[in-house]
């Protein structure tokens, strides 16, 4: 029962981090970018969320609303300021430009809102589900945090293979230059693919400060590198590889607290992945890539 | 372009790294800690602090007026170095800092090579006062602090089974940890889990919480700052796990945590110097001059520490009979004589009586606070007596 | 005419690389001889020394190998943490420019070991998957080092991986490493001619090995592993060898850092600080010496130069940084400053950088 | 004895037969074709011969040893080098580096000699610079030696290629498609260079080639490729007028 608990833990850690992780995964496999700012775009989500609910009293579901808004917004206006361009520069320009926004997003959110932590309150207030007599207790967040990451991950797999938009962006995925010929919009659907990475972001953010309450500038740098870690863990590119990544990622680190070291969980999470990357050199579902002579 | 970027920003570097001469007239003090980054709350409290004290001190107008300038460290030793050379160019002739204990370590060691007189308003570490007889704390050490909560927790017979959750990557939450296990098998109280996390690993504290009520504890130790403290509270609720908590001076500041539910901080016990609710004159308008330079935040005891550490320097400085005409090194060794003099004291928001010895550290007496009704109260007289001999004690 | 173009390149890259750091010394000396070195210029003295190691040494795998280390300070850790805690022991009691010659060596030494043991993923993994295994490794050295506690008593020697209470020591035994509070009481070592001495002697090394066969051959691989197979250079003894001596020449730096203060911890070495040094090598344009050394005292002196801005610093630096990169990397403001006529002598730079990155697209 | 010989040599990519029963023989200063349709298999079959693949079944002998399954660092030392259908040349590299990247484990020295600039450096140094200038003058591309290989145009490219692949020593150069997308003309000068090449380094050739006048024109030997199976062997006028190979290529052929 103790090892169920912990596990249940482990889960529920595990689906914020597939929820941030599904983010990433998207603008990675379209845009072939490491996004670093994605983990302060969910500190901004959480932001908005914290003063329109939390503070001001709005409806949940209208201040999640509000938050994706305003986060696909600022997850736009990145991309075409910072990302756009250096489009066709060397990827790590890009990478090191997405660090500067990183920096940019946390100090600016420091100057706007000081370092003071902030207490979240949970956008969900549906009450805890006691089995086992009340022995195993799992929180209606950690329910809500899996339904959701469960119901994006479905939903983004159909887009991508169901809808136009979705067939444009496997297109730009497979080779920018040939889906640019075909008259596909590239630029267009980068775009789009930042403003859905952006929108998740905002809801991962509210999700993530409902389970763990506590809001500061750097809130989303830790579960942002995890969460990136999880993606690669899973095979990054893939939508349900970075779901099972986040998941695995949140049990690992769990269990290990609980049965290992508290102090060394994470050093035990990465030594875990390194080793499954030695086996499975492209993470869990990723596709094995194969070079041509 | 590129080439002249770089004449530019070299021209700006030499510009910047040439020494210039500056007046004197106030004496320069110095304030470091970090005011961004992560840690940036408790270096932006105690900048708030020092100003408060230096507008005082100089609003006064007494024989010591102050110039004062603060730089931040990012919680970064190297930073912090520089930032420490960079007041040096300025003129600095005392330091009041560095907030966080591995930076005043590193900075402590250039202090003492240029006989600088620092006082830090927290970093506790042992280590900082062992670094030379010029570094002076305000705040207890991490050995006295960890030590006197065992003996509290003992004698008040507060719990039989204590559970620690503890910050393992923080040199102020791991050195009062190793000197509370210590005492706690001295007094023999029963440690039943000791629980630690990382800064890293800090975003679900559910397991550590569930760990310790799964061992059984009663009480559980919180040497940490008040952030992770709030999550550990609303796990515990959550959990339905109702031991009692009992902190050290880093949980003050709990209560103002924005959106925070003080509910779930009820019987919270810590053993602190400073409690912003405090109804005595001082606190009280300290309070309101911190919400006004801030912009309405509540001061924590790092805050109060500064402030404490700016108006001591100018007591013992007006005792010494310090002048801004007179060499870092001369006014060290004027406040060094005079602070460790036993017929000085000090009475301020962080205690009353402070004294110090040649070692550097206080002397002062914790409070042991409970939190009723979103307020502080003293545990009881007693309580706050024993608690004081202990604190003596394990000097 | 195209044979003196030819010995211009490697040349200019020699002249240029020891030119700036003449330069450097130079002028610094001249300056700090009249008197007018500042404190802050000559406390950023070694640590700019320390970064401009690093970042000719990461350049080495990013610039040279092409492949993304985000792990790099870890070695750094390594090399300082090994030496310096040499030095606090067991050199205490040797004379002092013997122990700081020996913690540099047992440095440079054990980070060579861990560039070893970092260097075996890098044989089967690329790209962002390598990328996230070196970050992986930096954070489990940081993590360990974190909570690692050793101390001495007449007993022995007593090691922990919990806390110090669990040494189980004698009152009067001395705690050598405090896990969180890291190594303290370093006995400061910083003489600003000694850091000079090291980059001298990474240029050399490095500039040396990248105009040889092993260097062509590691250059090779980065621009074509399977062209490179098929002439027979062996893949994994040269993407070793640069890896490894990239890590040694990290691991004498973190001495030469840590050296320079009086306290040391595994904090300090984590992703943040190898992203730092990315940037540098980046900035500099990748395989470009002369850049990174450039980009190292840029990056390390700027949040410095922003002192003034206060609280504004930090958020002052992430927009200098990006508007940085646009300007050197982005193809319309790069085609722009073509179009000005003021880009000459920095396209080669520029174009190795680039290219090394296009040949990675295609595999 | 044979330079190289190939029995029965197959392989199998997860269940897809791509090669089966490739026999070859191939004697010193041949000069060999492999032609087939598109997807016969015939660049697995250098891949093979390379060591880039491991063959599922049958044996390759090289100077009378068995180089079945070898990496490629083996066989490349064994005396056997290649260019590739796609250009693959060190970008970034000049073009002198490319070449002496070739002599890679001819003209040898340590890690320590590099470093510290030793006698044996200088002296090394000089004989590849040597060796690769006059290589590079063999096709005509000796001024071009500080350009980046990139800089290069197309067909300058595809020599350097061959210079690179020259530049190990090798007893068997196996070129893939070397006149991929050149003109008439460049093409009639690489037949000249490709013939050069065998008669002043006196090693065998074995190229595969879409270009029939090309391989018809310089080939000594030919072997059809088709699905991964030999369907005919022979001098250029037996394969040239045999019935599948007419089949196959009028069936297949729509790239010339």
């Amino acid at each position: 029962m103790q090892f169920l608990s912990y596990l249940v833990r482990g889960i529920s850690l595990g689906s914020v981090y597939a929820l941030i992780a599904l983010g990433y995964t998207m603008v990675y496999g379209i845009a072939k970018m490491l996004n670093f700012a994605h983990g302060d775009i969910i500190m901004v989500g959480g932001y908005v969320v914290f003063f329109a609910f939390c503070q001001g009293g709005m409806n949940p579901w209208l201040a999640v609303i509000l938050a994706i808004a305003a986060c696909t917004l600022l997850g736009i206006t990145i991309e075409k300021v910072a990302y756009k361009p250096l489009r066709g520069a060397p990827s790590l320009a890009v990478l090191i430009t997405a660090i500067g926004v990183s920096y940019f997003l946390q100090n600016g959110a420091m100057l706007l809102w000081s370092s003071e932590p902030k207490s979240f309150t949970s956008v969900v207030s549906l009450p805890a589900l006691n089995l086992f007599g009340g022995k195993l207790q799992i929180s209606a967040e950690t329910l809500v945090t899996i339904a959701a990451s469960v119901v994006i991950m479905v939903a983004l797999i159909w887009f991508v293979n169901k809808t136009r938009p979705g067939h444009a962006m496997q297109a730009v995925s497979e080779d920018r230059g040939a889906a640019q010929l075909m008259g596909i919009n590239v630029n267009g659907i980068i775009s789009l693919t930042f403003a859905i990475g952006s929108g998740l972001a905002a809801i991962a953010g509210a999700l993530l400060l409902s389970s763990y309450p506590t809001l500061v500038p750097t809130t989303g740098a830790m579960p942002g590198i995890k969460a990136f870690v999880a993606a690669v863990f899973g095979g990054i590119g893939s939508i349900p590889g970075a779901f099972l990544g986040g998941i695995l990622l949140g049990i690992i680190e769990n269990l290990s607290k609980a049965y290992i070291s508290t102090q060394l969980s994470d050093a035990i999470v990465f030594l875990v992945l390194i080793v499954v990357l030695l086996v499975k050199p492209s993470g869990l579902l990723g596709k094995k890539q194969t070079v041509k002579v | 372009m590129k080439k002249f970027i770089c004449v530019a920003m070299t021209g700006a570097l030499a510009a910047s790294f040439v020494v210039s001469a500056s007046a004197a007239d106030a004496i320069k003090i110095g304030g470091i800690g970090p005011t961004t980054g992560p840690a940036a709350i408790y270096g932006t409290a105690a900048m708030y602090g020092e100003q408060i004290a230096v507008d005082e001190v100089n609003a006064a107008g007494g024989a010591v007026q102050f110039d004062w300038k603060f730089e931040d460290d990012t919680h970064d030793a190297e930073t912090s170095v520089n930032a420490y050379n960079s007041l040096k160019d300025w003129g600095m002739q005392i330091l009041a800092g560095t907030v966080t204990t591995n930076p005043c370590l590193a900075v402590g060691a250039e202090a003492v090579n240029d006989n600088m007189f620092v006082m830090t308003p927290s970093a506790s570490s042992q280590d900082v006062i062992d670094t030379g007889d010029n570094i002076f704390q305000i705040c207890f050490t991490d050995p006295n602090q960890g030590t006197a909560s065992a003996d509290y927790i003992s004698q008040k017979g507060l719990g039989t089974k204590i559970g620690v959750i503890y910050n393992s990557s923080d040199a102020y939450s791991s050195g009062i940890n190793t000197n509370f296990q210590a005492e706690a098998a001295n007094v023999g109280l029963e440690v039943v889990a000791n629980e630690a996390f990382t800064d890293d690993n800090s975003t679900d504290l559910t397991t550590q919480v569930q760990a310790c009520k799964d061992a059984g504890a009663d009480l559980i130790f919180l040497p940490i700052y008040y952030t992770p403290a709030s999550q550990i509270l609303k796990a515990a609720n959550d959990m339905g796990y109702a031991p009692k908590f009992f902190g050290c001076d880093g949980l003050d500041g709990i209560l103002a945590v924005d959106g925070f539910d003080t509910s779930l901080a009820e019987g919270v016990m810590l053993l602190t110097p400073f409690v912003a609710t405090a109804q005595d004159d001082a606190t009280k308008a300290f309070v309101e001059k911190y919400k006004e330079v801030s912009g309405g935040d509540v001061p924590n005891q790092f805050a109060a520490d500064a402030y404490d550490v700016v108006k001591v320097i100018a007591q013992a400085g007006e005792q010494a009979g310090i002048t801004a005409d007179m060499s870092a090194s001369d006014i060290c060794e004027a406040l060094k004589a005079t602070i460790t003099d036993p017929s000085f004291s000090y009475d301020g928001l962080t205690g009353s009586g402070m004294t110090w010895d040649a070692s550097g550290a206080v002397s002062k007496d914790p409070k042991g606070m409970i939190i009723e009704n979103g307020e502080y109260q003293p545990i009881d007289e007693a309580g706050a007596e024993a608690s004081t001999e202990a604190a003596t004690e394990a000097e | 005419m195209a044979k003196n173009k030819k010995m211009n390149r490697t040349a200019r890259t020699y002249l240029t690389s020891f030119l700036l750091v003449a330069i450097f010394y130079g002028a610094v000396e001249l300056i700090k001889f009249s008197g007018h070195l500042t404190s802050k210029a000559t406390g950023l003295l070694i640590p700019v020394c320390a970064y401009i190691m690093m970042a000719i040494s990461l350049n080495l795998v990013v610039g040279f190998l092409g492949e993304l280390s985000l792990g790099h300070a870890a070695f750094m850790s390594a090399g300082a943490f090994v030496g310096v805690f040499f030095y606090n022991t067991a050199g205490a009691s040797l004379p002092g420019w013997l122990s700081v010659v020996l913690a540099f060596v047992i440095g440079g030494i054990a980070a060579g070991i861990f560039g070893v043991i970092v260097g075996v993923p890098v044989l089967r993994l690329s790209g962002d998957y390598l990328a996230i295994v070196t970050l992986a490794f930096g954070e489990i050295l940081k993590n360990v080092l974190n909570s690692l506690y050793i101390g001495v008593d007449s007993a022995g020697v007593h090691f922990s991986l919990k806390d110090q209470f669990s040494l189980n020591m004698e009152p009067t035994g001395k705690v050598l490493m405090k896990g969180a509070m890291g190594i303290t009481g370093i006995k400061k070592f910083s003489y600003f001619s000694v850091g000079i001495l090291l980059i001298v002697l990474t240029l050399i090394f490095v500039l040396n090995l990248m105009n040889s066969r092993a260097g062509r051959a590691i250059t090779a691989i980065r621009d074509d592993e399977i062209a490179a197979k098929s002439v027979g250079i062996n893949l994994t003894s040269y993407k070793l060898m640069a890896f490894v001596s990239s890590a040694v020449i990290a691991g004498l730096s973190g001495v030469l850092y840590a050296l320079n203060f009086a306290s040391l911890v595994a904090k300090k070495f984590d992703y943040n600080l190898s992203i730092n040094i990315l940037v540098m090598v980046v900035l500099g344009g990748m395989g470009s010496i002369p850049g990174a050394i450039v980009a190292a005292v840029i990056l390390t002196v700027l949040p410095e130069m922003l002192r003034g801005f206060s609280q504004y610093r930090m958020f002052i630096y992430s927009i200098v940084l990006i508007v940085m990169m646009l300007f050197n990397r982005a193809p319309a403001f790069v085609a722009w400053r073509q179009r000005l006529g003021l880009k000459i002598h920095t396209k080669k730079n520029g174009n190795s950088g680039s290219t090394a990155e296009d040949g990675k697209k295609e595999e | 004895m044979a330079l190289l010989e190939v029995r029965n040599l197959g392989i199998s990519f997860g269940g897809l037969q791509a090669v089966s029963g490739l026999d070859l023989t191939i004697d010193s200063g041949h000069l060999y074709g492999l032609i087939g349709p598109n997807g016969a298999g015939k660049t697995t079959a250098f891949n093979m011969l390379t060591g880039m693949y491991r063959p599922t079944e049958g044996t390759i002998t090289f100077d009378g040893v068995n180089i079945t399954g070898k990496d490629p660092e083996y066989i490349s030392k064994a005396g056997i080098a290649r260019t590739f259908q796609n250009i693959r040349l060190f970008s970034a590299m000049s073009v002198l580096d490319n070449v002496k990247v070739g002599m890679h484990n001819r003209v040898t020295y340590g890690m320590f000699d590099g470093v510290f600039r030793t006698k044996k450096y200088h002296r090394r140094e000089q004989e590849m610079n040597e060796k690769a200038i006059s290589l590079l003058k063999v096709f005509g591309i000796g001024d071009k030696a500080d350009y980046a290989a990139s800089q290069l145009p197309y067909g300058q490219q595809r020599k350097l290629e061959i210079c690179r692949a020259l530049a190990s020593d090798p007893k068997l150069l196996l070129l893939d498609e070397p006149a991929a997308g050149m003109n008439p003309n460049e093409t009639a000068e690489l037949m000249e260079t490709v013939r050069k090449v065998r008669d002043e380094f006196g090693i065998a050739i074995l190229l595969i080639e879409h270009d029939m006048k090309f391989v018809m024109g310089i080939c000594e030997d030919i072997t059809v490729l088709e699905y991964g199976k030999i369907i005919a062997h022979g001098d250029p006028d037996t394969v040239a007028n045999d019935p599948e190979v007419i089949k196959a290529y009028l069936g297949g052929d729509d790239e010339n």
